[in-house]
């Protein structure tokens, strides 16, 4: 594995009021790797992923993007360089099809556009088409999106941030919202669909089982801190993250 | 081939609704006399002007059709045609009102189009007239502009223009001897306002060179607030102050201004002023002098034709008559006296637009106003007597009309081929008073 | 291969124009009237569709309308320019400039607000309006007669001929929003209507949306006003008062943001019940005219439009 | 001098007085609803109407002529009473949840119903009631009169917006409203009733509308199409002060007030633009108002 840092925070630093979001946090993340942030709920992941991805500014510190400084920038921008997320949430557009959804994520990476040209043109269509494929999401491909299950919507909204070939894919909860006997499968789905490029993955996760299988690297946070950081059995047994993060639960050890 | 049973589809349908509108738009003979009658009928000039006119001219002409109106307007409707009207609203801007005249002269073909309260519309529709070659009579608005300033072949305007009102208020201060050292006023922030002030101020600074403006307020027409206005006026302490407001302004002026002592404290003059007393009847201020745009209401003429007229409106409509209906009735009279002169030519047959606006130009004819002469704009524009007073409570405590003073049309209106404002400023050469 | 070229929306478009262009022969001419002023409307109603793809309408479009008007007169009067092509087409760049310029302060608003700020726009322009005597103040003034290639059209067939010049004008401009708004930028478009959040993290601008929509609804709002002021031959600051801006607003919303054609049709439909309800109900026209638009809100939530679309795709499946 | 900025002063905030009532109601229904009423001025109209007719026949039945006051209240209530069903759950309760611009065209379409309603009612004549306005009698400042019943219009400006400030205040209702108008959804989950509260918003709107109505009258000569510029007189204030906030209006009014008056007295010429021209500034400078609470963008 390259030791080429992708992504970097320096001592960030965000409050809102008395609540502290985030302290003081060092992360560095290289090409390539696949992590994950546990924590239970307001330690601050997801805080860290919006400063990330620019929809939160940090009171201090710095974040910056293959040695670039990415801090102030808005998310649009952010976006372009190279950080693509997906949501909790799918942000999705609903009234339109699956297909269509992918269409305008695909028009918002294009660099030029022709005002006069049909966006629904064949070599378009070719590139969706494979992406749907490479998803699963053949079969839903032409219905509107807001009539769509809970996990398909989850792929399609991945699909989307994928659109752009990003370096770093943030994932917010991929399997939030979704049956318990569906997770595997949809995780299955997703892992086999970002493999083989070298990308970059960060995502946040509760199911511990999950956060063990699909990631090589767990940061846990605690009160907007950072408390552990290494590899899944590292992490995971340490006595603070037993404690804050996964509860007394003992965690089975990686099989 | 489905492109094709669309296009059947969309063509059948904008063909079958086209000709339900151009079938609607026809489906009423066309036999007599039809006139686009275009008047106020809502928004504030409604109920001063638009609505009192309008019952005038229905009067008028339902007496007209009925063929009892005496002579010279004793025969059946316009030349034995009856005559149907069309009324339509004036509100909404000159814009608008461009629209509801084609609409007028195209879609329902009327044969005259009779109309107009404001200076705007009056600026905007004679040149729309004249290249549709609609035959178009002005019968209030003010504007001296209109004939002034261009040249029309079938418009005409059958009340004298705005200057006489203000020439005749400005000689009548001074006959009566009123301290005119100082003057102020408040008119509306459109042609009618500006013009009336700058008619009246020139021609009190021509009769008297010394007097001073002191305040020249323009509020927004339809404005209805006039508190901050009448301070102003107060603390300028104007001897005199003018002001062409008609209609609600004018009655919300009045409201506004009686309590704070503005009437008690400086000579008030309105320029148009007759049409609001029916409405405030015993709430109109004493010692205001006004006009009423011609001899009209109070101050109207002594004649058969006049009384004739006032107790037929009374009668109908419980009210005295003030300018509206008359300069309306006016112009219907005008109409008639054109028609059915230019019947007299062509032998009794329905005359054309142009054989009408030919027996137009230059006529003379008697109204409840007095005689009008259509003698400026080169026979197209009228000019009329005029009568100046003073509002005064009689031995009942009804506000009623005294001090009454007439002037000749040649005495307060230009001769032809002169613009209002270089005759006042050249001191009025050549009137015959 | 002829299957192709019914489908093709330029073969329709130039069809629908000529077929346009025939009728007005024979028509009665308030009726050509009638449809030029419905196509001066729905021009401005095409604008503040386009905005509406992007999620925002405007609330001020008399603003553009009256800028374009105002462009076509003073060039007319002012300047001696009297080519109709020539003054629609400078009031549409000159109202598309001052869109431009006028874009980035109202663009970082949504929903109701951009709504006002824009009506407010339009407010303050009506009181320059009325304030400036040198213009006609409150009774704006006359337009000179237009010309044709330097010809004037003698007075029967004036109408006929901007009819027909509108007709082609707008129909070319039609065709191009069309191809806008099925291009990848007017996707792009629609995306931010419904979830602007995500077509930021998709990295792409609502901003810059909405600066672009605004930027071609003005020009066409400024092409509609001189459009309507020439047919009138006159204009005044109604134009820009907020009761025009009312009836855009009305006619984008009655014709739905899917279809072109229909914003033509509502246009049409308003001028008609307008001046009928004038002519039959000259007392209580407003009444109607209010009842009207209740009704259609309530009865055609989603346009005109939403019909045409629905008639044209079962047609397009019967097949 | 000194006189002349009395005057101005004076003059400014009988103005600004009357704006703010009109305005009150228009911003207040806004804040909670998150409608822009256009037809609050078809209600200020109908406000009119009603107290032109009620107030003379309180005077024919020989009441104390004191309590003309309480006629005129009366009139406004009646107004709220009879619009608010028809407007609120009869016709706006459809469109709640839909583009907010949607139901602005639908209050648009509500005034242009009531200018002819006003007509069919009322006919074409002008209606006066001002004898009101004799009740209070004048007063001598330097060397101008104003009357009395003008000058109370401060004070009831005055009073309708602290009354209000304290109903949504100190209030355990007015709490509720303020929650709604904090978020309507949160409110809606923690068993607030929401289409009560809106009923009772634009109840209190409606109400505020014709009493500036009702003011009016006594005023003006009441008559079709006095609705049309109070339409945009309050929507300025509210723009200046930012829609939605009660201390915005005030200080809206107040700055078209004392402009305009300002304007009328030192430069005449100005003053039809004045209004603008601060609406303008305001746009330029401060584009949601001075006391805008509502974010402009999602992100």
């Amino acid at each position: 594995m390259s030791k080429q840092s992708l992504l970097r925070a320096e001592n960030v630093n965000k409050s809102f009021g008395a609540v502290v979001a985030a302290n003081n946090i060092n992360i560095n993340i290289d090409k390539g790797e696949k992590v994950s942030l546990i924590g239970s709920n307001g330690a601050g992941k997801t805080t860290f992923m919006n400063m990330v991805t620019g929809y939160l500014k940090p009171d201090t510190g710095h974040i910056y993007l293959k040695n670039e400084e990415i801090t102030q920038l808005d998310p649009r921008i952010i976006t372009q360089k190279g950080i693509s997320r997906s949501f909790q949430i799918p942000q999705i557009f609903e009234p339109m099809t699956a297909w269509e959804n992918l269409l305008i994520a695909l028009g918002t990476s294009q660099k030029k556009h022709s005002y006069f040209k049909n966006a629904r043109s064949k070599e378009n269509g070719d590139f969706i088409d494979e992406i749907l494929n490479r998803f699963a999401l053949n079969e839903f491909a032409h219905r509107q999106v807001s009539e769509l299950p809970g996990g398909v919507r989850k792929l399609l909204d991945i699909a989307m941030a994928l659109v752009r070939k990003p370096d770093i894919l943030l994932l917010d909860e991929p399997t939030s919202g979704v049956g318990a006997e569906e997770k595997y499968p949809l995780m299955d789905t997703i892992a086999k669909a970002l493999s083989g490029q070298g990308l970059t993955v960060i995502f946040v996760e509760h199911d511990m089982d999950i956060v063990q299988n699909y990631s090589d690297r767990i940061i846990a946070f605690y009160q907007g801190a950072v408390i552990a950081d290494g590899n899944g059995n590292t992490v995971l047994n340490d006595s603070n993250v037993k404690k804050y993060v996964t509860g007394k639960t003992e965690v089975k050890a990686k099989s | 081939m489905n492109f094709f049973r669309q296009c059947l589809i969309l063509i059948s349908s904008i063909l079958i609704s086209l000709l339900t509108f151009v079938g609607i738009s026809n489906a009423d003979g066309h036999k007599g006399f039809k006139l686009g009658v275009v008047t106020f009928l809502s928004g504030p000039a409604a109920e001063p002007f638009g609505v009192p006119a309008w019952n005038g001219g229905k009067l008028f002409i339902k007496l007209l059709n009925e063929g009892k109106v005496p002579a010279p307007y004793n025969k059946k409707g316009f030349g034995g045609m009856k005559i149907t009207a069309i009324p339509i609203d004036e509100s909404g801007g000159a814009t608008k009102q461009v629209q509801e005249f084609r609409n007028l002269v195209q879609r329902d073909k009327v044969d005259a189009v009779l109309g107009y309260v404001s200076s705007g519309d009056c600026m905007a529709i004679p040149s729309v007239a004249d290249e549709l070659k609609a035959l178009t009579v002005l019968y209030d608005c003010g504007t001296p502009r209109v004939f002034e300033d261009a040249s029309y072949k079938y418009v005409f305007r059958t009340a004298a223009h705005a200057a006489m009102d203000n020439i005749a208020i400005a000689k009548y201060l001074i006959e009566k001897g009123h301290d005119i050292s100082s003057i102020a006023g408040i008119n509306q922030n459109y042609a009618w306002g500006k013009d009336s002030w700058k008619d009246f101020s020139v021609s009190v600074k021509k009769l008297s060179p010394s007097s001073e403006i002191k305040n020249e307020l323009f509020p927004k027409i339809f404005s209805g607030q006039y508190g901050t206005e009448i301070s102003a006026l107060m603390n300028s302490k104007a001897k005199v102050v003018h002001s062409s407001l008609w209609g609600g302004d004018l009655q919300s002026f009045i409201l506004q201004a009686k309590p704070r002592g503005l009437f008690k404290r400086t000579q008030v003059v309105f320029s148009a002023g007759d049409h609001v007393m029916p409405g405030l009847g015993n709430k109109y201020p004493e010692g205001v002098i006004l006009g009423a745009r011609g001899q009209y209401g109070m101050m109207a003429p002594d004649t058969e034709l006049n009384k004739w007229f006032y107790k037929s409106y009374m009668d109908e409509y419980g009210v005295f008559p003030a300018q509206p209906p008359y300069r309306m009735v006016q112009g219907l009279m005008g109409l008639k006296m054109a028609i059915e002169k230019a019947m007299e030519k062509n032998g009794g047959k329905k005359p054309n637009k142009d054989e009408i606006a030919a027996a137009f130009k230059g006529l003379e004819f008697d109204s409840p106003g007095g005689l009008v002469q259509m003698k400026l704009g080169d026979g197209h524009q009228a000019i009329q007597p005029h009568a100046i007073g003073t509002t005064v409570k009689d031995k009942d405590g009804n506000i009623t009309v005294t001090d009454i003073v007439r002037y000749k049309a040649s005495c307060v209106n230009p001769p032809n081929g002169i613009k209002a404002v270089d005759w006042i400023n050249a001191g009025f050469p050549g009137a015959d008073c | 291969m002829s299957e192709k070229l019914y489908n093709n929306l330029l073969f329709q478009s130039i069809f629908l124009m000529s077929f346009l262009i025939l009728v007005g022969l024979l028509i009665p001419n308030w009726l050509v009237f009638v449809i030029t002023k419905a196509i001066a409307y729905g021009l401005v109603g095409l604008g503040i569709i386009t905005l509406m793809r992007g999620g925002l309408v405007s609330f001020g479009q008399g603003f553009v309308f009256g800028i374009g008007g105002y462009t076509a007169g003073l060039l007319g009067t002012q300047a001696g320019l009297t080519d109709a092509m020539l003054l629609l087409f400078v009031s549409f760049l000159f109202t598309g400039l001052v869109g431009l310029i006028i874009a980035p302060l109202l663009a970082r608003y949504r929903d109701i607000f951009f709504a006002m700020l824009s009506l407010a726009f339009s407010m303050v322009l009506y009181g320059i309006l009325i304030k400036i005597d040198a213009i006609g103040g409150s009774d704006g003034f006359v337009l000179p007669e237009s010309t044709y290639f330097g010809i004037k059209p003698s007075s029967e067939y004036a109408d006929y001929v901007l009819y027909v010049v509108a007709i082609i004008m707008t129909g070319f401009i039609s065709i191009l929003l069309r191809y806008y708004y099925d291009s990848t930028p007017g996707l792009i478009a629609l995306a931010v209507r419904e979830n602007e959040l995500r077509v930021e993290y998709l990295g792409s601008s609502a901003f810059n949306v909405a600066v672009l929509n605004f930027t071609i609804a003005a020009g066409l709002g400024g092409m509609g006003g001189a459009l309507n002021g020439i047919a009138l031959g006159h204009i005044d600051p109604e134009f820009t008062y907020w009761t025009t801006s009312g009836e855009f607003v009305f006619i984008s919303i009655l014709a739905g943001y899917l279809s072109v054609p229909a914003v033509f049709l509502a246009a049409l439909l308003l001028e008609l019940v307008r001046s009928f309800s004038g002519r039959y109900f000259p007392d209580t026209w407003q009444l109607i005219l209010g009842l009207f638009l209740i009704l259609s809100i309530i009865f055609i939530p989603s346009g005109i439009g939403s019909f045409f679309k629905q008639f044209f795709d079962r047609l397009k499946k019967s097949k | 001098m000194v006189d002349e900025i009395l005057t101005i002063v004076l003059d400014g905030a009988i103005y600004a007085s009357w704006l703010f009532i009109v305005a009150l109601g228009l911003t207040f229904v806004f804040g909670v609803l998150k409608i822009l009423n256009i037809a609050h001025g078809g209600i200020y109209a109908l406000g009119a109407y009603s107290t032109a007719t009620l107030v003379p026949i309180f005077y024919s039945l020989g009441m104390p002529e004191q309590l003309v006051i309480l006629a005129m209240l009366v009139s406004a209530l009646a107004v709220a009473i009879v619009i608010t069903p028809i407007m609120e759950r009869g016709i706006l309760r459809r469109f709640y949840g839909q583009d907010e611009v949607l139901i602005v065209l639908v209050t648009y379409a509500i005034y242009l119903v009531l200018e002819d309603v006003q007509k069919l009612i009322w006919g074409m004549n002008s209606l006066y009631v001002s004898e009101p306005r004799e009740l209070l009698g004048a007063l001598e400042f330097g060397s101008l009169y104003y009357v009395g019943y003008d000058l109370a219009l401060i004070g009831l400006a005055i009073f309708c917006g602290l009354f209000l400030w304290f109903v949504l205040n100190k209030t355990q209702s007015g709490k509720i409203v303020l929650a709604v108008i904090h978020n309507p959804e949160i409110s809606g989950c923690m068993g607030v009733n929401i289409n009560k509260v809106y009923l009772a918003a634009f109840f209190i709107g409606a109400f505020l509308a014709a009493l500036a109505g009702s003011f009016t009258a006594p005023l003006i000569s009441v008559q079709v199409g006095i609705s049309v510029a109070v339409v945009i007189e309050s929507f300025a204030v509210v723009i200046i002060g930012g829609l939605g906030s009660i201390p915005g209006a005030v200080i809206g009014a107040l700055i078209i007030g004392m402009a305009r008056a300002a304007c009328v007295h030192k430069l005449p010429e100005a003053e039809i633009f004045i209004m603008y021209f601060c609406m303008a500034g305001m746009l330029i400078f401060k584009p949601k108002g001075l006391f805008q609470g509502a974010q402009a963008r999602k992100i």
